[in-house]
């Protein structure tokens, strides 16, 4: 139970990192990349509250469609964002 | 009952989604044939509609609900307890038809329209997600599905809009609007979330009875959450900004279907104010929001539309305004209905709001498909260009007329009948929100006067586009629009006692019903 | 049938109907008493603007940015106002969106 | 977009590609009875898709993968999970006709890969849509990117 707590709080914190990170970078390939790692936590924390349905939706879509679709459309533009 | 009248709800969504996504097959065939094949379903999703109000006024106007997936009992003897369901009650059905005179009028309008352009495959099977998205969100009986169609709705809506990929103009427009419809629709599934949260249940008629011991403040918060997303989406003021894009860079014929989409938003409105929160809480200030926002669309809409230059945007205006006017209608009504001692003219303000609604969805259409081919007979949006048309386009003309006046209240056209009697209930809550909306409908007169002036009189202009007649299917769309102005103008007693009031009873004293009809049936 | 009364007040498009008929009807008796030694297409029917010659039809036609000027330049105040707020920026749509969103939530929770 | 990511990405690419759709299949495929569904399975199997797409670039796309035939089998998918639902019309919209009925989907054991009646149909319709409209998404952007970068 305390071990499954403390690993919930981890992630939780993990995803605010990840989110604050993909917010800030001014590197967009590497902002889509925290962007990714933070859905792929997203998924854990889904399967941690015991939806494992969503997880594999959130794993599929989140971690690996949206950022392929990111690094897609990154092509077309610069990869640092201008001040 | 019969079996076709057993199922029309579920055939009024199920026929245009076959349509939708056989369209793209059909499409291969040939352009004859899909076109063809659109307006078959579109007429047999209308005939359905017309069907099942039909039989539903003839049955006395009781709600009807629909199980989808029906009662299936599993191998140990326990009967299936997911109920996914469709509740039509009459403000329901009342809602269905305005959306498949607006489906009939536009699948009818396009079917000529695009006939050489690429991407019209496109823009059929859009148009019918779009339709199915709108008669859904009238029908469903369960808040989630509600936000499933809304999302239809709102992504059918955004590519509509951003048709033309050609134009820089209409991908911000499509841009701007998916954003605002996201996060609208994210402002629902958050109330959705939250009803969900507290009571376990995502049907409407089970969440009412759970509401109805008081409201908390989650409660509180869902409803100013899905009072805003749903506003929102109406097109009210000041989160209007969306609509002039919307309806300016749409296709002429997806503009009328936007505005049936804009309705049914509305429906969502009163649907969650009279029937999900209805008695359990109804606070005055609750219908004085609606009142206020509904006097600043009005006041907004109409100035704004004045010193348009753009005829599809100084149109869209228009629509913005008299979306004010059926809130401040309801709202009176919600303020009658609320009051420590209820008081009549609240009926009579439903009335006329509702009534409204279907006069607003022909007058407007009617303008919207009119614009359409004076733009493209132009070859321009901006009124400063324009002139002459009326020399060569007599119809077209008429049309645009008739729309403009009914629009605009005069008499004895459809939308004299609906404000009036807005104004006289208004006129009994306060003098001064009814002297607003007779001077802003005063001011959409010379709006539109404006618009017809400079783009239809005057000598005539060498027209940018090849001289062709209009297509008779168009004349045809634009004839059934103007059939229901004048029939509703003249006759408007004979269709309000028909049609306008079980959808104002719905709304003033349906609640108790529409939760009975489902929670009633729901052992058996 | 036709009609609808809304308790207040009555509205019957038929009756309207018939009465702007016999207005018209009236109308077109009075204009019979009218000056007959009307003729078309002679000087009679000719525009006179204080002597100067009559401007080519195109030039008369009042374009559509050029109607109500007066009216809109009475409410400058007002108009002035309501276009800063149409900017077409996003950022404004959405914070207009969400300002809407917080005054309802206050007051929602406020009342009652 | 032609070509690709570096060595590293291509060389992992061509591990996991086959797993990760084995995987996708494996999650329609046992839809009613694990955590799943066609939708995610479908989605799994799109990110393979995907995956190749952006380590190999558009040089990884055969022929036949075209997108008018990933568009059509999306329209395929989506009218079968239709025409199961419109099946079920003489009862109600969405019955499960197959259920208890004894044929190869209505088996008692309701652990059984073959049990559930229409909904292990409709999942493989509704992963048929998803797999390959995500693909055609996919597509299409490579597609444009390439365009615009050569114009």
């Amino acid at each position: 139970m305390i071990a499954e707590t403390i690993l919930q709080i981890v992630t939780l914190t993990l995803i605010i990192c990840g989110a604050v990170l993909a917010v800030t970078l001014r590197d967009l390939l590497s902002s889509v990349i925290a962007l990714a790692a933070a859905s792929l936590l997203v998924s854990l924390e889904f399967y941690l509250l015991q939806a494992p349905d969503v997880a594999i939706a959130e794993a599929g879509i989140g971690a690996a469609l949206t950022t392929a679709i990111y690094i897609i459309a990154l092509r077309r533009t610069r990869r640092k964002e201008q001040q | 009952m019969n079996a076709l009248l057993h199922h029309a709800p579920v055939l009024l969504v199920a026929v245009p989604l076959l349509g939708a996504f056989a369209v793209p097959l059909v499409g291969k065939l040939g352009s004859g044939l899909r076109r063809f094949f659109v307006g078959l379903i579109a007429l047999l999703t209308t005939a359905i509609a017309g069907y099942l109000a039909a039989s539903f006024y003839a049955a006395g106007a009781s709600p009807i609900v629909y199980v989808l997936g029906g009662r299936l009992s599993l191998p140990s003897g326990m009967v299936a307890p997911i109920r996914i369901m469709f509740e039509l009650d009459g403000l329901s059905v009342f809602m269905m038809l305005i959306t498949a005179l607006a489906a009939l009028a536009a699948v009818l309008y396009t079917s000529s329209f695009w006939k050489e352009r690429s991407g019209a495959t496109l823009k059929d099977s859009l148009m019918l997600l779009l339709i199915v998205g709108i008669f859904g969100m009238e029908m469903t009986g369960d808040l989630f599905n509600f936000f499933v169609f809304l999302e239809i709705t709102s992504i059918a809506a955004c590519s509509l809009v951003g048709f033309r990929v050609w134009n820089g103009r209409s991908q911000e427009a499509a841009f701007k609007v998916m954003t605002l419809y996201t996060l609208s629709g994210l402002f629902v599934l958050l109330a959705v979330g939250l009803l969900y949260g507290q009571y376990g249940g995502l049907n409407i008629a089970y969440l009412a009875t759970m509401i109805g011991s008081g409201a908390a403040l989650v409660d509180k918060i869902a409803l100013g959450l899905l009072l805003t997303g749903l506003a929102m989406k109406a097109g009210a003021v000041p989160m209007h900004m969306w609509a002039p894009d919307a309806y300016g860079e749409a296709p002429g014929a997806a503009s009328i279907l936007l505005v049936a989409n804009s309705q049914a938003s509305l429906y969502g409105l009163f649907r969650v104010l009279f029937t999900l929160y209805g008695s359990a809480y109804s606070p005055q200030s609750l219908a004085w929001i609606l009142i206020g926002l509904a006097v600043l669309t009005i006041i907004v809409g109409v100035t704004m539309a004045l010193v348009q230059r753009d005829l599809k945007r100084l149109i869209a205006f228009g629509a913005v305004s008299q979306i004010g006017y059926m809130m401040l209608a309801v709202g009176v009504g919600f303020a009658a209905m609320t009051a420590l001692q209820p008081s009549d003219f609240g009926f009579v303000a439903l009335q006329g709001g509702l009534f409204h609604m279907i006069n607003d969805a022909a007058c407007i259409g009617l303008l919207f498909l009119a614009a359409g081919i004076v733009i493209r007979r132009a070859g321009t949006r901006d009124l400063q260009g324009m002139g002459g048309i009326a020399h060569d386009l007599k119809w077209t003309t008429a049309f645009f007329m008739l729309g403009a006046f009914a629009l605009a209240g005069m008499p004895p056209l459809n939308g004299f009948a609906s404000k009036l009697m807005i104004y006289e209930s208004t006129f009994r809550l306060s003098p001064v929100l009814a002297i607003v909306a007779i001077l802003a409908s005063i001011l959409l007169l010379a709006v539109f006067l404006r618009a017809f002036q400079a783009a239809f009189l005057g000598p005539r202009t060498e027209p940018t586009d090849v001289m062709r007649p209009v297509p008779i299917s168009m004349l045809v769309s634009m004839g059934l629009l103007a059939l229901v102005v004048v029939a509703f103008g003249l006759f408007p007693g004979f269709f309000v006692d028909r049609i306008v009031t079980p959808a104002a009873q719905a709304l003033w004293s349906g609640r108790d019903a529409y939760i009975q009809a489902v929670m009633s049936g729901m052992g058996g | 049938m036709t009609g609808i009364t809304t308790g207040f007040g009555a509205w019957n498009p038929i009756a309207w109907l018939l009465l702007f008929l016999g207005v018209v009807a009236g109308a077109l008796f009075l204009r019979r008493f009218g000056n007959k030694q009307y003729k078309k297409n002679t000087g009679q029917t000719k525009v006179f603007l204080s002597g100067n010659e009559e401007p080519e039809a195109s030039a008369l036609h009042v374009r559509g940015a050029h109607l109500y000027w007066g009216f809109v330049d009475g409410l400058s105040a007002y108009y002035r106002r309501v276009r800063a707020l149409h900017t077409g920026l996003l950022s404004d749509y959405v914070a207009l969106f969400v300002g809407t969103l917080g005054v309802v939530l206050i007051v929602l929770v406020l009342s009652r | 977009m032609s070509s690709g990511m570096s060595v590293i990405v291509r060389t992992v690419t061509r591990f996991t590609y086959a797993l990760i759709i084995v995987f996708g299949f494996y999650v329609i495929m046992h839809g009613h009875l694990t955590p799943g569904g066609g939708f995610q399975g479908g989605a799994v199997v799109a990110s393979a898709f995907a995956l190749a797409l952006v380590a190999f670039g558009t040089a990884g796309l055969k022929g036949a993968l075209n997108r008018h035939l990933l568009q059509s089998l999306e329209e395929v998918g989506a009218l079968a999970f239709l025409g199961l639902a419109f099946a079920g019309v003489g009862t109600a919209f969405f019955y499960n006709i197959l259920a208890n009925s004894g044929s190869v989907f209505g088996g008692s054991d309701p652990a059984a890969l073959a049990s559930g009646g229409v909904l292990p149909l409709m999942n493989w319709a509704v992963g048929l849509k998803v797999m390959t409209g995500i693909a055609s998404i996919l597509i299409i952007m490579v597609i444009g990117a390439r365009k615009e970068a050569t114009e």
